[in-house]
């Protein structure tokens, strides 16, 4: 197949990455164009981060788009995958809310085991100060954009236990909290809830 | 073994094995495939009259049975009209989220106390409502309660009384006052007559009376004081203590009215 | 071309956007863009992607169709309001996890990192190249396809374990061990039974397998080699019974314990890619692909993409087994699973190697063709 | 099992080791003995049948603090409590793992909550409460505050 | 592979609650295991030494989340002995009522969580589905789903509504059923002997040994319940089988409890019955004016010192969904308990967990401690 001649150094540009440039330079100054020598020059430790960084910007450029902004949040607030855990006595209604009768995964809710899965995290229970390092890193294993709601009273401001020496009065000490969800435990009607206004609330913000 | 009482029965069929469970799955599927027990939660609500009292749990749809609703500890209604600011619900809130808060509208002179709620304590264990002698505290069987501010938690005594103009259903049940023995009693030498009990009495069960002014003996100087004494009207006495509390004089005590 | 099929609604696509192109330069440039070569090139481009879009297409509805139907086996309805009946929850879900950072453990190996679960997408994804869909609908017929298909469905078990290793998590780690354990443990039942199939049909070419099908469908006569096939499919899919790489109750997530954003979505698609060659590769070799058998009316089969519709629901249908088995049945442990891959599986597959070849010697294989309702 | 029956059973072997065997509601009795005739006692009423060990807790009592064992035998279906003090200074027993291996975390409980040292112990080290943790929460003199009050409280110190 | 520790939790599938097993593996077997606790600890006994009789329900309710009411009962056999109370008798029945009901919806959750940990799916959503219909019940006479605050210091707060025997006996009869449906999906099922059969064997010797209790040591052939052995309340005038089973192993605390389940719906009709039969008052009479319901304490001490009130100590032993549970209420003559001491079933079950867990695979941890029936709450409380 016959090539144009200039058809392949047209897509050298100026959004490369430096690490490209040098290569794309060569090429430019008259070097026979032999074919695959940019793939050649796709050493890996460059190629991994360039692609990440290429891929963050256009992410960022879409997530800027009047056009595609909309799309992207009407898909994070109806694919909210909650961190899978239990704390205490709120998880048992946590967990029934994921039962028959509520059903959670209607909304799109679908509890993930690994932090890395999640976008939001239901601080379902009494948090005291020998997990409160580990919440944190939990939280900070979740890729952004994140949420946080703390269901019960617990997680809201230590409910019954605050005034214990083990207890942390309110996971807002800890992490940012956007919803939080009085009751002890809510029922699970009063977390799904939770988990529109939550809804609600990433629909109406803006970035 | 003869003790053993949970045994099972071993099956020799080996195709049973797996053909057991998935054909229980099916028929689960065959029951649920038209009308599953879900419960379509922003569109259908337990509390809807429908699911009410609904008894046939043999149809094989489990949802809503014996859902009664009456009885749910929900957040509070507070009718604001027939309280009598006795602060009985904030002594036996177990969490101590009962705050007694001037109301707003009241007279600056005299301002009316009524119980503030704070959603993110109250564990919903129903003392105060148990303790309220008026009935004006009362548990509703409204349990949406997220917000995304924290102090949005704190319910005013107007908001509560928003709840109770909602007209949503109360908690019925209400616990008989067992008769007690209990009683405001006076340790009469001790008392000024300042009428600081009977000032602050929410049921005002208590009236000052006088009492005959001793004389005086040679050499013994009379206590000033105003001669008067309280005389609480046990049918009225909510038991609140109020008077013990607000006694200067520590001379009004729990004892049993012989 | 009797029919039209995807490459030649995609050559005249091609074709014909050529064709308006040409006619705007002048003469050398247009010669040049009128040139066959050129023609075909965009075809086969217009080809992938087309192809790309149904396949993924199908899987994200695949999805839904667990989703729902795992919903009803257990007595709930399953992701419902987002779009009608939820059908556009998977998109929801994609769109998400695309914008999702990605994030990269510090501790982690880039190359292996980044490389193994695209590697594992792309593997994945080739396999519609070769699958015909229906009669014509394929890209190209090569005369060994089957061994094709099967030769690059193997090739995942690798790419597990490079992401796996590259997690430098613990979990990732005896998940990738298993994964590949696993699926060389059940590769070669897996491919005794196909040859059971082989050895009936005479050929490789899955064309070839399904008109050889014409009069009676493979899954009677070849019931051990379907069962087996099943089994080892069920392990290479990673579904339960047989789900233990990402066993969520003792391994977080498995291998992709430490994945997310579009390194997530890349596996669940992958994963879910292949429960879809897997259906389909059921159907092909066992229920007769896109032919219908004699006594359905003909109406039934002769209107437009009849083939593409009956190949699609029975492809569906079977995959709605593998959920029925996902909703009743508990998993195995992996050295139960490994055991029963080489001690049971293999005999059974050489079993129905046996038959097959019984039956072919016999000739009783006409016999399942005159019955009256061959097939069913 | 009667209170007086068991005082007859254990006073013969054990002597002065144990300083009364009195009446408990529900229970056999209570036995209470000095703290350095710990294991002779644990080693004769495990010897009785007493072959589980429900509990082991402590109770503060300011001026000394008391050591408690909650055993049940099979035999007689009968529970009953040992109890030992302790000093506060000098707050220290033997302890029980020898003979009930299930004492182990009733006793790591009670000593970082009630700071009550068993001696001998294979693994005393915290339980419930964060490693280093410097308190002991059980004992009268920790008092429980309001989170907004230490939170005053340390904005004013 | 080299031999690696590794941690399952805080945050894992498999623990159910707030807690770490560290594991010391060797490719797929244990070597070792080290239980951490704590991360629940809410200090529980603590808080109930500034809190009223009465108030120190509402902790009890949240020290086991699934076995609320069993726990308020337990306390309130202590705390009523310390004060010298003694309920009715139709009190008692409810307490009994509300303690099999309990174990029935606390066993259901066990199952819900157990198959889970087995890769069972659908079960899960059986069990929650059927554990929510006691719930409801649960509801319509306390009030609550999950945090009752039902049991007083003298009986219990209120009667049962109209209709709730009817009701009770409709989801009994919709349950018996079902236990037979969970046993085709797990018993029915090749997969689940292979998984279960043999896991996690601990013999009655070694249970004692170890302080296990409940469906654990009933499952190793030891016919043991509080229930039968040293009864409470009103179980001396029921009729019911203890559940045992000869396996030790997880398929036999799978059969004991499901047999529990089966013998909770025995003894709930019975009592559904006396209760329709015998209708009475549900709170003591002679109470002290501060633990009536409506209670004035005024400040928060000194009030009882007043007034004298009897010292003395209570002591009171359940069985409770997961084993044996102690409390211990020293009453000094305060208006709060001098010193509160429970003795947690699960706690015990857990310290053994060397004793059952090393020698097997990794793979087999989530259904041995699965069958444990790991509450975090009443571990750490």
């Amino acid at each position: 197949m016959t090539t144009p001649a200039s058809a392949p150094r047209l897509a050298r540009s100026a959004t490369q990455p430096e690490s490209f440039r040098a290569d794309g330079d060569l090429l430019m100054a008259g070097q026979p164009a032999v074919p695959f020598v940019e793939i050649e020059a796709l050493r890996v430790k460059e190629f991994i981060p360039a692609a990440k960084e290429a891929l963050t910007d256009l992410i960022a450029e879409q997530g800027q788009s009047k056009l595609i902004r909309p799309v992207f949040n009407w898909a994070g607030r109806n694919s909210l995958f909650p961190l899978h855990w239990g704390l205490a006595c709120c998880a048992i209604e946590f967990a029934a809310a994921f039962g028959a009768r509520w059903d959670a995964e209607r909304f799109g809710v679908v509890p993930r085991s690994s932090p890395r899965q999640c976008d939001l995290m239901i601080v379902n229970g009494t948090v005291t100060w020998k997990v409160a390092h580990k919440l944190i890193t939990l939280y900070e294993q979740m890729p952004e954009p994140k949420w946080v709601i703390a269901m019960g009273n617990c997680a809201t401001g230590g409910g019954p236990f605050r005034t214990a020496y083990s207890v942390v009065p309110g996971v807002d000490k800890l992490v940012p909290v956007d919803v939080y969800i009085a009751g002890c435990p809510p029922r699970p009607e009063a977390m799904l809830d939770g988990i529109l206004r939550l809804e609600t609330l990433i629909r109406e913000r803006k970035e | 073994m003869s003790d053993v009482t949970a045994t099972e029965k071993p099956d020799e069929n080996p195709i049973l094995w797996v053909a057991r469970p998935m054909a229980t799955a099916a028929r689960q599927f065959a029951k649920s495939l038209f009308r599953p027990s879900t419960i379509v939660y922003p569109y259908e609500r337990l509390e809807d009259p429908k699911f009410r009292d609904r008894l046939d749990v043999a149809s094989g749809k489990p949802f809503g049975v014996g859902q009664v609703w009456d009885n749910y500890r929900g957040v509070h209604a507070l009718n604001i009209a027939t309280c009598i600011s006795c602060n009985l619900c904030a002594f036996s809130c177990p969490d101590v989220c009962i705050d007694m808060v001037t109301t707003a509208g009241s007279d600056p002179k005299h301002p009316k106390k009524c119980p503030q709620i704070d959603y993110g304590k109250c564990s919903y264990c129903g003392f105060c409502s148990d303790a309220c002698p008026e009935g004006c505290l009362t548990m509703t069987t409204r349990y949406e309660l997220s917000v995304s501010k924290r102090s949005d938690m704190i319910y005013p005594p107007e908001r509560l009384f928003e709840v109770f103009r909602s007209k949503l259903p109360m908690n019925p049940i209400r616990l008989a006052r067992p008769e007690n023995e209990d009683a405001i009693l006076l340790d009469p030498p001790l008392c000024i007559g300042c009428n600081a009990c009977a000032r602050d009495c929410p049921t005002q069960c208590i009236t000052m009376l006088d009492v005959p002014k001793p004389e005086a003996k040679p050499g013994e100087k009379l206590p000033k004081r105003i001669w008067k004494e309280p005389v609480v009207n046990d049918s009225d006495c909510v038991r609140c203590g109020t008077c013990i509390s607000v006694c200067p004089k520590e001379c009004l005590f729990w004892g049993t009215r012989k | 071309m009797a029919s039209a099929t995807l490459y030649s609604v995609s050559y005249d696509l091609s074709h014909l956007l050529l064709g308006g192109i040409a006619s705007v330069f002048p003469d050398p440039l247009r010669a040049w863009i009128s040139n066959g070569n050129v023609i075909t090139g965009l075809a086969v481009l217009i080809f992938a992607a087309l192809l790309l879009a149904a396949s993924m297409l199908n899987t994200i509805l695949l999805i839904w169709w667990e989703r729902k139907l795992l919903g009803r086996f257990m007595d709930r309805r399953g992701a419902m309001h987002v779009g009608y009946a939820g059908l556009l929850q998977n998109f929801a879900d994609g769109f998400k996890l695309f914008r999702k950072t990605t994030v990269q453990p510090r501790e982690a190996d880039a190359l292996g990192f980044f490389t193994g679960p695209t590697a594992y997408m792309v593997t994945s994804m080739i396999l519609f190249g070769v699958l015909p869909i229906s009669s014509g609908w394929n890209s190209g017929a090569l005369p060994l396809s089957l061994l094709l298909a099967l030769a690059i469905f193997s090739f995942a078990p690798l790419f597990i374990f490079v992401s796996a290793w590259s997690s430098n998590n613990k979990y990732s780690l005896m998940g990738g061990m298993r994964s590949a354990a696993q699926m060389i443990a059940y590769e070669v039942p897996l491919l005794l039974a196909v040859v059971a199939v082989v050895i009936v049909a005479g050929s490789f070419d899955l064309t070839t397998i399904v008109y050889e099908q014409q009069n009676y469908w493979f899954w009677g006569p070849l019931f051990v080699a379907l069962v087996v096939f099943v089994a080892g499919m069920l392990a290479e899919m990673e579904r339960i019974p047989f789900d233990l790489p990402e066993a969520e109750a003792e391994l977080v997530e498995g291998w992709n314990t430490e994945y997310g954003g579009m390194l997530f979505a890349f596996f669940m698609l992958a994963d879910y890619l292949r429960s879809l060659i897997g259906s389909i590769l059921v159907v092909l070799l066992f229920l007769g692909g896109w032919t219908m058998p004699s006594w359905v009316p003909s109406a039934a089969t002769s209107f437009p993409l009849a083939g593409i519709f009956w190949f699609m629901l029975k492809t569906y249908l079977v995959f709605a087994v593998f959920v029925w088995i996902r909703a009743a049945l508990p998993r195995v442990r992996t050295d139960q699973l490994l055991r029963v891959g080489w001690n049971r599986m293999i005999p059974l597959s050489l079993l129905a190697v046996f038959l097959a070849a019984a039956l072919v010697t016999v000739k009783c294989v006409p016999v399942f063709g005159c019955l009256p309702s061959p097939g069913i | 099992m009667q209170t007086d029956e068991l005082e007859r059973t254990l006073r013969p072997s054990l002597g002065d080791r144990i300083t009364s065997v009195e009446a408990f509601p529900d229970t056999a009795g209570r036995v209470r003995f000095r703290r350095e005739a710990a294991l002779d006692v644990f080693r004769s009423v495990h010897a009785l049948g007493f072959h589980h060990l429900s509990t082991v807790g402590g109770i503060d009592w300011v001026d000394h603090r008391e050591v408690f064992y909650i055993l049940w035998s099979d035999d007689t279906r009968q529970y009953v409590v040992l109890s030992t003090d302790v000093p506060a200074s000098d707050a220290h027993v033997e302890s029980a793992t020898p003979v009930w291996p299930s004492a182990n975390w009733h006793e790591r409980e009670t000593w970082e909550l009630v700071d009550i040292t068993f001696d001998h112990h294979p693994d005393l080290r915290h339980l419930l409460t964060p490693d280093g943790y410097a308190f002991h929460p059980l004992l009268r003199s920790f008092k429980l505050h309001e989170p907004e009050e230490l939170e005053v409280k340390a904005r004013h110190v | 592979m080299s031999e690696m520790w590794i941690n399952m939790g805080p945050q894992h599938p498999m623990t159910h609650g707030l807690w770490n097993l560290r594991v010391r593996i060797e490719g797929e077997v244990i070597l070792d295991v080290d239980p951490e606790m704590g991360y629940l600890h809410r200090g529980i006994e603590k808080i109930s030494e500034d809190r009223h009789y009465n108030e120190v329900i509402t902790l009890m309710d949240r020290t086991c989340y699934v076995a609320g009411l069993a726990w308020e009962h337990l306390y309130m056999l202590a705390a009523e002995e310390a004060l010298h109370i003694r309920p009715p008798e139709r009190a008692q029945y409810l307490r009994v009522l509300c303690e099999e009901f309990q174990r029935i919806a606390s066993h259901l959750m066990w199952y819900a969580a157990f198959v889970q940990d087995i890769g069972l799916m659908s079960p899960f959503l059986y069990g929650m589905r059927d554990r929510d219909l006691i719930l409801d019940l649960f509801q319509s006479y306390t009030g609550a789903r999950m945090t009752y605050e039902y049991m007083r210091a003298g009986g219990v707060r209120n009667d049962l509504p109209p209709g709730f025997t009817d009701r009770a006996r409709k989801v009994l009869d919709w349950l018996l059923p079902r236990f037979h449906e969970y046993d085709q999906l797990c018993l029915g099922s090749d997969i689940f002997h292979k998984r279960c059969d043999g896991l996690g064997k601990l013999s009655a010797e070694e249970c004692i040994r170890h302080g296990v209790t409940g469906p654990m040591l009933r499952s190793a052939g030891r016919k043991r319940d509080l229930r039968r052995d040293r009864p409470y309340a009103v179980y001396d005038q029921l009729d019911f089988e203890v559940a045992v089973a000869d396996g030790a192993d997880v398929t036999g605390r799978y059969l004991v409890r499901m047999e529990e389940m089966r013998q909770s719906v025995r003894i709930l009709y019975q009592v559904l019955d006396w209760l329709d039969r015998h209708p009475g008052p549900v709170m003591a009479d002679q109470l002290p004016r501060w633990l009536g319901a409506p209670y004035a304490p005024v400040g928060r001490e000194g009030y009882l010192l007043k007034r004298n009130y009897p010292k003395g100590v209570g002591f009171s032993a359940i069985e409770e969904p997961h084993g044996e549970a102690l409390a211990y209420v020293v009453n000094e003559g305060g208006e709060h308990p001098y010193r509160v001491k429970f003795r947690s079933p699960v706690f015990a079950n857990l310290a053994a967990s060397r004793h059952y867990l090393v020698g097997y695979r990794v793979a087999d941890i989530p259904p041995i401690m699965g069958s444990v029936d790991v509450c975090v709450g009443e571990v750490d409380r």
